[in-house]
């Protein structure tokens, strides 16, 4: 039990870091990596759940996960790298074309 | 089961279609003028057909339509549809004729005239909410595109603010109607939206909505009232109206008030009425409405004497003039509510000459403002004959129409409501005021120069103006056409409410 | 247990790889053939869907076909048919076609997953599948900076929903300890609710409120229904968020059935907040695509009235509504769609193509655009007879009667909003209307294109139809309500 | 032959002129003098019928007509001896007038209009007069208002005609509410004793007919009668001009003098003394409360709403004469005369009605004949002076008998019997003496029963103003110098012979007093009615009342003729403007400030009307709809939308804060 609890703490943390980096960052690629670890928090939960309930799915959860979050990062980059050739910035401050 | 009511509504929607597909002005008009003549044949028909000696339902048709929600296509006229059914029809062809000259658009002009017929025929004749409701919406969209499109100056301000006020309060209607239908729901366990269904359940209610304050029965109530008197418009709901007469072309004013503003009434006949001698205090209820009606009058009165746009002028005078219905219809006596319905017709046909004779004088003058007219029946004696005849109508001169709709209500309502009837009848002087003070500004005295050179009406405004001075003296002087089977209906509508006399305040 | 009933995701999927492949063996000219073949396609799959009548579940209790997933999927192929018939003029010169329509077919077998989706697992994959596809799709026009920039901005908060979902999903496993939904309820029925559901359930709420667009997930749905191709914010207004509706409904729905009245009330609050935002922001907006953005918003706030009340009156209600607001709005963008092309054959030039000074006399120079745009805006406005009546009727009624029923002063309060909302929205449409219809027109009549006036058609004949006759359509989302045992 | 209950000539009254109206309407251009002869020849085969009917029906038979109409209201015809006298009177003067408006009107284009408009005015005031019902009675009476109206603004090219005639119509109409009221109330009284058992209507009778309102009468509630009767009287104090509803009177003048001569004199005007003739046995039914309740000020026994009627009449007689004293215009002059005389018939009717019982209308409505007569024929003469000089101000005419004899001498006669001039005890005399002498015995004798004298001091100097201002009309007209360059000229054969026919019967008329008052006495026995009997002897009527009216007629005549024709006298003291008295006449008390601009302008429009469109427009509109509901939401709208900054970040913290806010939302409704 103790254990699970430390997984969550952990998982929590590092949500919350990720949370904060978007939240703070100004350039697209680190907000990319923040989104990342909060991804990767919900797999600590997941496989951490999984060991505790003794079931597998969870284990299988997490892997479908990161599989999709490395697709996810794929897609993330090309878009950036399609704006930075048009935009020359990928600070994300400056890219609000679009707004009210 | 016969299908005059369908074929009525199906014959101007397609005209309408067809209108909007023409391309000349001349087959626009011809298509609106022969489908709303075809239709008017229709409702004569059915006049013949009907029976005044029967209160109820007649030439009804019923078709399913959403079996899930028991929504049917069921249609019908009584002592309170067929007199505004056959007043739609009569209105709309001569408002076809009136607008004959209209260049801007005409195909969707007279396209949108016609969807109008199509939406008040719809309202007078639905028995089933669902529809009733449908119509009742539709009819908001068309009269948007005429006063937006062929507008006066304030024209988006005016046709928004009709649109969404009259929504709204279509809408606190819609919400009534589903409580209704759920309780129905409720006891018989099946979906029905049959109007008289749901009214019948009505006594069945019971319960608060909100503890203490009020309860579901007055909610429902209060609800469907507002969604009627709004369309009426009663005070303090009215201000959307002034400003859409202003700013609305002369057909679109027309119709806004011949017919329009009968929607209202015809809620509180069909709607109201059955449910005021069960609500939880029929006795509040009651004079709720009666001070509506009264200050609709009163109200109206004053501010129609206040106008310096003769239009606007007129447009008060609508509002004051429908406060009689919802007065006819608080006394809950069957002469006072057939009075209330006689001046809803009635109103009908006087209302148009009154906004036919400001379109030909904005026409011809090219302004309404009642101070920079001045002496035009040197110039104008047809309009003027016309015009007088139509103010004189409506200031209550009897011989008239109006007349015979007034009285019944002044004299019928007094039992019930004396102190209310006392106030209207103060407003009757200064009706007789405004109407004589503007006539005397406008269009008698020196003939103003400034306004240059001004030609009388066109025949065809005259002409339909004219036929429609003779129909307000054929039923000034022989109402009972269209009186006996609206007395026939309200007799059993208000018996049920005599034993509220009593708690009438 | 037969796959047949999966045959229309199987055609989907399979025919997302037959034209990527296709698009490879011929020229960049005759590419646009794709286009056909993929409205070919998705039609064939929309009569398979409409056509089936069974129900099974398959993979493990993974994925089922029920009358809830029938409409939702019949929700999304209406929407993609009528996106990928109009980009077969909108893209008709771009060389990466082949890209394109396998993205859209791709798009929509994950939404369809997501209909269907009885486990966690396949809900993620089917959300992340749909999600990713339109990312690019938001991102399509390569070197327009507005569409770059909406499909970052989509991307960024769509990721950022998609971890919050993944964490409240984790945290559900964690304290149900399945991934199932069936057994997930089971265990919501019998267990003590506590903190953790509760914040799971929130994070659930995020993830799918996202995707639905209610405040305050909504933040970058104008930006990227603005700055996406017109026809992608067609399929994302119209198609993707209603994904978010169908998750909801099967997650939320089944969740709140346990803890019911606490999260009912935030429920309330984001649909009342939802409703009057959308509302009123879109008064004040000059873009049409970015006022039907904030008008999608706002029928969003509707739809969420159906977990206010969460009846299977209240849910069928949701259900027609946002079948209704696929075609309503799907066919809306494909009319800004037509008025893009209008104003760019005018000047090639022109940045701001959904300014609404370009709609100023539309009904004399594209009627048929200004007709169908008419009829949407009435229907998004709840004006009878149209499928947005049918919706708001059946909602608002179920709203009514549980406030009646339950003497609930609060919710007839948020019906009473709600009634004010609809009347407010009346407002702006009622102004483009009125730009249409009014206004003298700027520039010549022009030439509607085919594809678009098909369309446009096809949800024009959708908006009224259901208004006309809706008695199959009420039956089917009561049906589809019924799943959900409320 | 006309009598019969199906006859079809009693109808015919009414028809013929109605359809002369729609005739010279619709052809009156395309006929010779405007169509002129197709109202003439309508009118004159009314009063034929008339005569007719009066011939069969005399003298104790009535003729009763009545078909349903709508609801619960019937359209019907009554002719009883009231009804036929007055016929008779309408369509007589309405005969000559209109042959006297084909001279008088010859120049004017719009001759079809006047001769349809005069037409139909006749129709409704035949149409008042045959009702048989108090609602038909009202609707005809509203249509003879509305004619008025479009007489008064025949001319409506000037303005103050345009002025006048909406100030006649809506001052009438001020007293049509009332008597719409008092229909109201009645009404509402017959059917609350018919649902008390008490009461019930005849099987072919309707609840407005006269019969039944008479028999139902006796059941209502007494006060409730007082105010019926008085909202009925309320009517005639508008149509008949009492005061306080007179001003519209003096300035209906502006019509043509036909139009003045026909409605503001002889016919229209004379409704309201008609309404309470018709429904006197209502006014005699009431109670005497307010004698009981101040003894001091009211005379015991006498019904209030005759002592109301009785007083309002003698200080109208008193007080429109007064003004009649100062007035410049001719016509004015008359229609404060015609005011006067009014007041007396009103008079006659509550002093006479309360200790002679139904001997008043008798003595009323021989009054409103003979007065028909030559305050026609005054109307006529001065016309004729009109047409002559081109002007209405007495000021400016002069010395024109040389060249007007016939006017003149008519002229004379009509003012000799507007002053009752006459031989006491011969019994021989003009007209107006023995109408009038009989009014003010007949207050008299109300006087000597009631001890209250105040309505004979009011008949009396009347009576002596009366003489005077009429003989300054005539000297001031007819002898001095002329005061003006205007050639005059005796008026064509076509208005002189109406003249002469009116001089006649204003000298003449007054000998068929016996047998008319007998004829009327019996009017309400034939429809059935009882009326309360009055008791007692007559009281012995000293020598010196007898003679009163005659000494104040002779000595109102001398007065006249010391001061304006043989200028004994030098009135140019008390005549000006800094005479406060004489300001007050001549500004007629100020009731067109008072009533037009006070309450008509100042109080309705610039108060009450106003603060109404101030509240719709600043209130309703500006603030609730335009400013709190609209502005506000478009406020909204802006600051919201400004919340989309377009940078990401913020709204990826925006979700965030979201998620935030759900957790502690859900933790205080206490979820956790």
């Amino acid at each position: 039990m103790a254990d699970l609890f430390m997984f969550l703490i952990i998982s929590a943390i590092i949500f919350s870091i990720g949370s904060y980096g978007i939240i703070t960052q100004r350039s697209g690629i680190k907000i990319l990596m923040s989104i990342e670890l909060m991804l990767n928090a919900a797999n600590i939960n997941l496989v951490a759940f999984s060991s505790f309930n003794g079931d597998a799915s969870g284990q299988v959860f997490a892997l479908f996960s990161i599989a999709i979050a490395a697709a996810e990062a794929a897609i993330g980059f090309a878009i950036l790298v399609a704006l930075f050739k048009v935009r020359d910035t990928i600070n994300l401050d400056n890219i609000n074309i679009l707004r009210w | 089961m016969t299908a005059y009511i369908s074929l009525m509504i199906a014959i101007p929607l397609i005209g309408a279609i067809l209108a909007f597909l023409t391309k000349t002005r001349q087959q626009a008009r011809a298509v609106a003028l022969v489908s709303s003549g075809i239709s008017l044949l229709i409702s004569i028909i059915m006049l013949s057909r009907f029976d005044s000696s029967l209160a109820g339902i007649q030439l009804d048709e019923i078709h399913s339509w959403i079996p899930s929600l028991g929504i049917t296509l069921s249609f019908g006229v009584d002592g309170i549809g067929m007199p505004l059914v056959l007043l739609s029809c009569i209105v709309i062809p001569l408002t076809v004729i009136f607008a004959w000259g209209e260049t801007k658009e005409p195909n969707k002009f007279y396209g949108l005239i016609l969807l109008e017929l199509v939406g008040v025929l719809g309202v007078f004749t639905s028995l089933d909410f669902f529809v009733f409701y449908i119509f009742w919406e539709i009819v908001l969209i068309p009269m948007y595109f005429l006063i937006s499109i062929w507008g006066g100056p304030r024209k988006d301000y005016a046709a928004i603010k009709f649109f969404i006020y009259t929504h709204i309060a279509s809408l606190v209607m819609l919400l009534a109607i589903f409580a209704l239908y759920f309780n129905a729901w409720q006891i018989t366990r099946t979906p029905d939206f049959n109007m008289f269904h749901l009214l019948k359940n009505y006594s069945l209610l019971d319960g608060w909505l909100i503890t203490n304050v009020i309860s579901i029965k007055d909610a429902i109530f209060i609800g469907l009232l507002f969604g009627f008197i709004v369309k009426m418009p009663a005070v303090p709901f009215h201000t959307w109206l002034p400003d859409a007469h202003v700013e609305a072309p002369t057909a679109g004013s027309v119709i806004l008030a011949a017919l329009l503003l009968k929607m209202g009434g015809y809620g509180l006949f069909r709607v109201i009425l059955p449910l005021l001698p069960f609500s939880d205090s029929p006795g509040k209820m009651i004079t709720l409405m009666a001070i509506i009606g009264v200050l609709s009058i009163l109200y109206g009165t004053f501010l129609a004497l206040a106008q310096r746009d003769l239009k606007k002028m007129v447009a008060y005078s609508s509002i004051s003039h429908m406060g009689y219905v919802t007065l006819g219809a608080a006394a809950l006596v069957p002469l006072s509510v057939s009075g209330a319905m006689f001046q809803q017709f009635s109103h009908g046909l006087i209302t148009c000459v009154l906004f036919m004779s400001c379109g030909v004088i904005q026409h011809s003058a090219g302004t309404r403002i009642i101070g920079d007219l001045g002496g035009i029946a040197k110039y104008m004696p047809k309009l003027t004959f016309v015009m007088l005849a139509g103010f004189l109508a409506s200031l209550g001169l009897p011989g008239m129409s109006g007349f015979i709709a007034e009285l019944l209500v002044l004299l019928n309502s007094y039992a019930n409501l004396p102190t209310f009837v006392i106030l209207a009848l103060f407003g009757i002087v200064f009706t007789a005021g405004y109407h004589l003070w503007a006539m005397q500004r406008a269009v008698f005295g020196t003939f103003n120069e400034k306004l240059g050179h001004i030609h009388d009406g066109a025949n065809y405004e005259i002409a339909s103006m004219a036929v429609l001075v003779l129909l307000i003296i054929f039923f000034g002087l022989y109402p009972n056409p269209v009186l006996n089977m609206m007395t026939t209906t309200a007799t059993p509508l208000v018996r049920d409410a005599a034993g509220l006399v009593g708690v009438i305040v | 247990m037969s796959y047949v009933l999966l045959a229309p995701e199987i055609l989907l999927t399979v025919l997302a790889l037959a034209v990527i492949l296709i698009g490879l063996l011929v020229s960049d000219k005759s590419k646009n053939i794709l286009g056909y073949i993929s409205a070919a396609g998705l039609a064939a799959s929309l009569i398979l869907t409409i056509a089936k009548t069974g129900e099974g579940s398959f993979f493990y209790n993974a994925i089922v076909v029920d009358p809830l997933s029938q409409i939702f999927k019949i929700i999304f192929l209406v929407v993609s048919l009528i996106a990928v018939i109009a980009s077969i003029h909108y893209f008709k010169d771009n060389r990466n076609q082949d890209e394109y329509y396998t993205l859209i077919l791709l798009a929509t077998v994950g939404m369809m997953v997501v209909a269907s989706a009885n486990d966690l697992l396949a809900l993620f994959v089917g959300f992340e599948l749909a999600s990713m596809s339109t990312y690019v799709l938001a991102g399509f026009e390569k070197k327009n900076p507005a569409s770059l920039e909406a499909a970052l901005k989509y991307f960024i908060i769509g990721s950022l929903s998609s971890a919050l979902m993944l964490f409240g999903m984790s945290l559900v496993y964690g304290v149900s300890g399945s991934t199932n939904i069936s057994e997930i309820l089971t265990y919501f029925k019998t267990a003590q609710v506590s903190g953790l559901d509760i914040l799971a359930m929130v994070f659930l709420v995020a993830g799918f409120g996202f995707k639905m667009a209610l405040v305050p997930f909504h933040m970058w749905a104008p930006d990227t229904y603005e700055g996406s191709p017109t026809v992608v914010s067609s399929l994302l207004a119209a198609g993707s968020k209603k994904m978010g509706f169908v998750a909801a409904f099967r997650v939320l729905v089944l969740a709140m059935v346990a803890v019911r009245a606490d999260i009912q009330i935030v429920f309330a609050i984001l649909a009342v907040i939802t409703m009057t935002y959308g509302n009123v922001v879109a008064i004040s907006q000059k873009s049409i695509k970015r006022m039907l953005a904030y008008s999608s918003i706002a029928q969003a706030g509707y739809i969420s009235l159906a977990f206010v009340v969460m009846t299977q009156m209240s849910i069928a209600g949701g259900v027609l509504l946002a079948l209704g607001h696929a075609f309503m709005k799907g066919g809306a963008f494909i009319a800004v769609a037509v008025v893009g092309y209008m104003v760019l054959s005018d000047n090639k030039n022109t940045k701001n193509t959904d300014d609404i000074s370009n709609f100023a006399g539309l009904g004399k120079r594209a009627p048929i655009t200004a007709l169908s745009l008419f009829v949407f805006f009435l229907a998004l406005a709840g004006i009878p007879p149209s499928a947005g009546f049918i919706g708001k009727f059946v909602l608002f009624y179920s709203v009514t009667i549980q406030a009646v029923s339950t003497a609930s002063t609060w919710l007839l309060v948020i019906v009473i909003i709600a009634i004010l909302n609809s009347a407010l929205s009346i407002y702006y449409y009622a102004r483009v209307i009125r730009y249409m219809y009014v206004l003298p027109p700027v520039g010549e009549k022009i030439h509607e294109p085919l594809p678009y006036v098909i369309a446009m058609l096809l949800a024009v004949i959708g908006t009224i139809g259901i208004g006309l006759y809706p008695e199959p359509v009420i039956n089917m989302a009561m049906n589809a309500a019924s799943v959900l045992g409320v | 032959m006309f009598s019969e209950p199906d006859s079809i000539f009693p109808a015919l009254i009414v028809l013929l002129p109605v359809l002369a109206f729609v005739l010279t309407l619709f052809l009156g251009k395309k006929l010779p003098h405007g169509g002129a002869y197709l109202p003439i020849a309508a009118i004159a085969g009314s009063f034929i019928i008339s005569l007719g009917v009066f011939l069969e029906i005399y003298p104790d038979k009535i003729v009763q007509q009545s078909w349903p109409w709508f609801a619960n209201m019937n359209i019907g015809i009554l002719i009883d001896p009231l009804a036929v006298v007055m016929l008779m009177m309408v369509t007589f003067v309405s005969l000559l007038i209109h042959i006297y408006a084909v001279g008088y009107m010859s120049h004017d284009p719009a001759k079809p209009r006047y001769f349809a408009e005069t037409a139909l005015f006749t129709a409704a005031m035949l149409g008042v007069v045959l009702s048989d019902n108090i609602l038909q009675f009202f609707i005809s009476w509203e249509l003879v208002g509305v004619c008025s109206f479009l007489l008064i603004g025949f001319w409506y090219h000037k303005p103050s005609a345009a002025a006048a005639a909406k100030k006649a119509f809506l001052v009438t109409r001020v007293g049509d509410v009332l008597f719409l009221a008092g229909i109201v109330l009645l009404y509402v009284n017959i059917n609350e004793i018919i649902a008390s058992g008490r009461f019930s209507v005849a099987s072919d009778n309707y609840l407005l007919q006269f019969s039944t309102m008479f028999e139902a009468a006796k059941l209502i509630d007494p006060t409730q009668l007082t105010y019926i009767t008085l909202l009925f009287f309320g009517g005639a104090i508008g149509k008949s001009g009492q005061f306080p509803l007179h001003g519209w009177l003096p300035d209906a003048m502006e019509g043509p003098t036909t139009v003045s001569a026909l409605i503001h004199a002889a016919t229209m005007v004379t409704a309201g003394v008609y309404l309470v003739a018709r429904t006197f046995p209502m006014f005699v039914a009431t109670p005497a409360t307010l004698g009981e309740l101040y003894p001091s000020f009211f005379p015991a026994h006498v019904p209030d709403a005759l002592l109301i009627v009785a007083y309002i009449g003698g200080f109208t007689a008193l007080f429109a004469a007064t003004m009649g004293l100062v007035m410049n215009d001719i016509k004015r002059v008359l229609a404060y005369s015609t005011v006067s005389q009014l007041g007396y018939m009103m008079l006659a009717l509550g002093t006479a009605g309360a200790v002679l019982g139904a001997k008043a209308v008798g003595i009323s409505l021989f009054h409103l004949i003979s007065h028909a007569f030559f305050k026609a024929l005054l109307f006529l003469c001065a016309g004729s002076v009109i047409h002559a000089v081109g002007t209405n101000d007495i000021r400016e005419m002069g010395g024109l008998f040389k060249k007007m004899k016939i006017t003149g001498t008519t002229m004379m006669i009509a003012a000799l019997s507007l002053a009752g001039i006459g031989i006491p005890f011969l019994n021989i005399g003009t007209a107006g003496f023995f109408s009038k002498d009989m009014i003010i015995e007949g207050s008299f004798e109300y006087g000597e029963k009631t001890g209250d004298m105040i309505p004979y001091a009011f008949a009396v100097i009347a009576a002596l103003l009366t003489s005077i201002y009429i003989f300054r009309l005539w000297f001031m007209a007819f002898t001095g110098k002329p005061r003006s360059e205007r050639h005059a000229h005796e008026s064509p054969n076509v208005m002189t012979r109406p003249l002469m026919i009116l001089a006649i019967l204003a000298l003449f008329f007054g000998f068929t007093q016996v047998g008319f008052y007998g004829y009327l006495e019996k009017n309400f026995e034939l429809m059935g009615v009882e009326m309360a009997g009055h008791e007692g002897e007559a009281p012995e009527i000293p020598v010196i009342i007898i003679l009163l009216p005659v000494i104040v007629g002779v000595l109102g005549f001398l007065i006249s003729y010391a001061i304006y024709y043989k200028r004994w006298l030098d009135m140019s003291k008390i005549i000006s403007s800094s005479n406060p008295l004489y300001k007050l006449l001549l500004n007629r008390y100020y009731e067109p400030k008072i009533g037009a601009d006070i309450i008509g302008v100042k109080l309705t429009h610039d108060v009450v009307a106003q603060s109404g469109e101030f509240v719709d427009r600043k209130i309703i509109d500006g603030l609730v709809i335009d400013n709190i509901i609209g502005k506000t939401t478009f406020s909204l709208g802006e600051a919201a939308r400004k919340l989309q900054t377009g940078v990401v970040q913020n709204y990826a913290s925006v979700t965030l804060l979201g998620v935030g806010l759900l957790l502690i939302v859900l933790k205080l409704v206490g979820g956790i």
